[in-house]
């Protein structure tokens, strides 16, 4: 039986890298739907937030360059709400794997709480669904060396969308599709890959979570639209093994997580006992 | 501070009993305004343009008010009207608008009125007596200016001057039904055309929105939220002023440092008192310090807590 | 030393519920700052999201009743991006304890996650801070008995905000203080009370996390602001033990649960060797 | 469907060489639209009011441009202009407005307006070639029947027309930077305010937004993104009428289920070739495609991926 796949992300129906990642699912003979916000909701996390008129959930017919066929819609929802909408049926069959991204940026360390590319696959999750999300660190050196520090942020700015190697991402992605089917359903898996061609990754690691990281929000500027922002706690040295030292080192970086879960070593016996 | 670019003179002829009286009153939006704010016991800097004989007579009265006058001379004579109500109604016999100002006079008017406005922590900034008389750009520039500097701006504006204001946000506005109906912001009275009018008003610019509705209770959109703003019901002498009245109780109790909906509630309870008298802009400050307490923020969204699943969600998709 | 709390919330600063928490605060000799959205923001999870104006955070001093001398801002931005501000001193000192809500309506089960009451003391853990999230179930049985059903969904949606019992679940919030400052840095306590006065409660118990849960979100509907929703999966008997089933029962609900975690039961080996 | 509610006969003499020439052509927005339209290939049904002796003239014109023409015959007279185009220049001798559409006019062009957009993917609902003659309302109700039931409304328009249209929504808004600026939505045109307008414009109904502005490249609002639209420039030789080109090239694109980038870049496409014709309206397919490929959607926001720390965004609270 085919596997049909969820396709959405954060950056909005229009943005490069969901395109890429819908294009790379359907080569692999997926069943693929996509249907993501129709404007930027980066930093919008598990958000659930929708816009209706006469009490009808808006959405557009969206169809992507170069994919005839597959079914795409821009939602008036945060990425939270249009998974939980489809796994709902709301698209037609609901999917049993979800893919989001790829992202603009990186969404690494524990500051992935707040992305929402990432909040999307929790929604999946939660609702018992496979599910991964997937960044391209659009601010990483790139082709410079690691030496050049500045200079390569700055060449990175002036990079074109249609320039950066969103394929790189959505092919690690998909390679690691077994792994994911075979995982436990409430896990995650969380990818970050460098804006770099394939071939010059250093490989694939599994990596552990940054205490903070990087995340991409974006800033509501009154009557400017909005700023994209990488929010990064900066200063400290990228802890060995995380993601985001994966990541600096040009390796794609790979972490199981998983959203809320319980705590069991806190103490809450004989409630009733207090004062 | 009171912003008032053309303070009219008001000439009635009354005859409340055997005898007919000559009443001459400064007038106009922003004294009306003054005057409420002061009877709620707060210093106002009232910011004028006066000019010609009309002028040399506004003066002293103003003065007389209480208002500590900030004024620009002009070249061109301020304006003014005369009223009958010898019959128990309004007659208006003339009514002189007056002379556009000039880009002199606005310059000046502006820098002396931004420089008041700076120092004050609310700034009303009332409308001319005709639209033509004042840019209504000059008021976007007016907020843009306080804004930006931690003023708060609250108006009783319509028209092209409430769509300059806007743009460059207010803290609170008053308008009425009828206002948003003949701007085009409402297309009918009910509630649910009014509140989504409200709603845009304030996603346009305006933080706090007050809609008020001749006869039925206002409406007050407040931090995202409806209310209806119900009151003991008075009779009224002059069903003129409420409006005015709400704007200056608004912006005198922020300006002493209380909260928006004792503001409202407090503008309600001085409009409500001031349409039992036939003076405009006129109330006093223990009544209405008694009726607030009456004045209740009753929240008026019907839709405010609905039931869903993630079926019923996904089931209310619908493709344009 | 006092201990500095932060109170917020995704209602709104003029929600009943944060004045109902500031003031138990307040009156148990805490150090108390009030930092909340300027407009209702349910459902907002952890996102980070604001408005700014010429590149600043719009804030609003805005005073509470009751509550002289408690500095207290309306803030153009979500739960989580206030609270994540607040823990950088945008508010003073930076405090040791977030609480936030009290909430108007349930946020209980794994859909929490989409919480913005949750959202923000997650976001308070994740850097290292204590949080508890408080909610009021003002659709609950209320005083009704158990049996009524739709008849005391009725009466629930006529209750007026200032009848309800904020204070008794600022109240039990208050009681577990306590707990939570013992408790491990990365836990946040939620806490779900039934709208009942004080004396009425059978007790305070700790729930497990039922499946989905009931969890508070707002839709915003074109030209009309926005309406207020309870998204909850019906149709299934509450698991016994769950925070659900206590809440049902008339029990004030705890539960200590955890963002973001890393997931150790899945195979992330060889991943260079794949095709 | 293009709805063109007042259709005029354009006669203009000019004089190519030795010999004075008398052109006569159906004209209006609408009319120059569906001429574009049809142009890329995509059938048109074009609604109009027709009447009087100049309407008479106008219906084989019309007819003979290749649009299914479906008329309402008023009881006045439908308008016209002649230019004098032998000095190179244009020089307007005569305008006729017409009448404006009486209320029996207005209600039968809806009905058979409305019926036709139903059954078309897309309508472009033109303006009258003065404003006072069809009532700005009536494109709010249009754009609220259309897009009630999944048409795609896509215009052109400016002023009241544009206010009202906004009102329900629109697919696509062309509009031009000395509209804004006419209209009192940009207060200047440098790129930041009119983009300020644009996302304006974009929260109050248009859900894509192209804004031209004469020398300079267009701009873009598409999905909440900011694009420059890029071409090679070609020498104009009759600068009017790329408006019209980009609305029709929009149209024609989305209606054949493209995608509103690629939609855009034909519009611009079209109007690029098409100031380089007299003729307005007019474009040859091949040489449209052949320049789509080289039009580009250049991200315009020059703001688009900044650093920061949560310390930094701490330090960014003001307090007002």
């Amino acid at each position: 039986m085919t596997v049909r796949v969820l396709i959405t992300n954060d950056d909005g129906i229009a943005a490069p890298g969901i395109q890429a990642l819908a294009w790379a699912a359907q080569q692999r003979g997926l069943d693929v739907v996509v249907a993501a916000p129709m404007e930027e909701a980066s930093g919008t996390s598990a958000a659930m937030s929708a816009m209706e008129r006469d009490g009808r959930v808006v959405v557009n017919d969206h169809p992507l360059p170069d994919l005839a066929g597959v079914p795409a819609y821009g939602v008036a929802g945060s990425p939270g709400f249009i998974t939980l909408i489809a796994l709902h049926g709301a698209f037609g069959p609901p999917p049993s794997v979800v893919l989001s991204g790829v992202n603009r940026g990186a969404n690494a360390g524990r500051a992935v709480l707040h992305s929402g590319t990432v909040g999307a696959a929790f929604t999946a999750a939660t609702n018992g669904c496979r599910a991964m999300a997937v960044s391209l660190d659009v601010l990483s050196a790139g082709e410079a060396t690691a030496a050049s520090g500045g200079v390569a942020v700055d060449a990175a700015a002036r990079v074109r969308d249609a320039e950066r190697h969103w394929g790189t991402a959505a092919r690690v992605a998909l390679d690691l599709l077994p792994r994911l089917t075979s995982a436990p359903m409430e896990s995650v898996l969380n990818v970050n890959t460098p804006d770099l061609p394939h071939g010059q990754l250093r490989g694939v690691r599994r990596g552990t979570l940054a205490s903070f990281g990087q995340v991409q929000m974006t800033v509501a500027e009154s009557g400017h639209g909005f700023v994209r922002t990488s929010l990064e706690e900066p200063g400290q040295a990228a802890q060995p093994g995380t993601d985001v030292a994966l990541l600096a080192a040009g390796y794609a970086s790979v972490t199981a997580i998983r959203a809320v879960s319980e705590a069991t070593d806190i103490d809450l016996t004989g409630l009733d006992e207090q004062p | 501070m009171v912003f008032a670019p053309t303070p009219q003179l008001t000439v009635t002829v009354d005859q409340p009993n055997d005898h007919p009286e000559l009443h001459l009153h400064p007038g106009g939006q922003g004294v009306w305004q003054a005057r409420m704010v002061i009877s709620l016991g707060v210093d106002v800097v009232l910011c004028a343009a006066l000019g010609g004989e009309i002028g040399q007579v506004l003066e002293p009265l103003l003065v007389s008010e209480g208002v500590d006058l900030k004024v620009v001379v002009r070249d061109s004579g301020s304006g003014g009207y005369v009223h009958d109500r010898r019959e128990g109604s309004r007659q208006e016999i003339a009514d002189v608008p007056g002379q556009p100002l000039s880009r002199h006079e606005i310059d000046e008017l502006y820098n002396l009125a931004l420089g008041e406005g700076l120092r004050a922590s609310v700034s009303i900034l009332s409308g001319p007596n005709e639209p033509w008389l004042v840019p209504a750009d000059l008021y976007r520039r007016f907020a843009a200016d306080l804004g930006a500097n931690g003023g708060r701006v609250v108006v009783d504006l319509s028209g092209d001057h409430l769509g300059s204001v806007l743009e460059s946000g207010v803290f609170f506005l008053k308008v009425s039904h009828e206002e948003l109906i003949r701007d085009g912001r409402a297309r009918s009275d009910d509630t649910e055309e009014l509140t989504r009018a409200m709603y845009e008003l304030h996603a346009g610019g305006a933080e706090t929105v007050v809609v008020s509705r001749a006869d039925q209770p206002a409406l007050a959109l407040i931090d995202g939220e409806l209310f209806q703003v119900e009151m003991p019901r008075l009779e009224a002498a002059d069903p003129r002023g409420a409006g005015d009245s709400m704007t200056a109780g608004v912006a005198a109790v922020v300006a002493r440092g209380g909260d928006i909906r004792t503001a409202i509630r407090t503008g309600a309870a001085a409009g409500a008192l001031n349409v039992t008298r036939h003076g405009l802009g006129t109330g006093r400050l223990d009544s209405i310090t008694g009726l607030v307490d009456r004045v209740r923020l009753v929240p008026a969204d019907s839709r405010q807590q609905e039931r869903t699943t993630p079926d019923e969600l996904a089931g209310r998709v619908v493709e344009r």
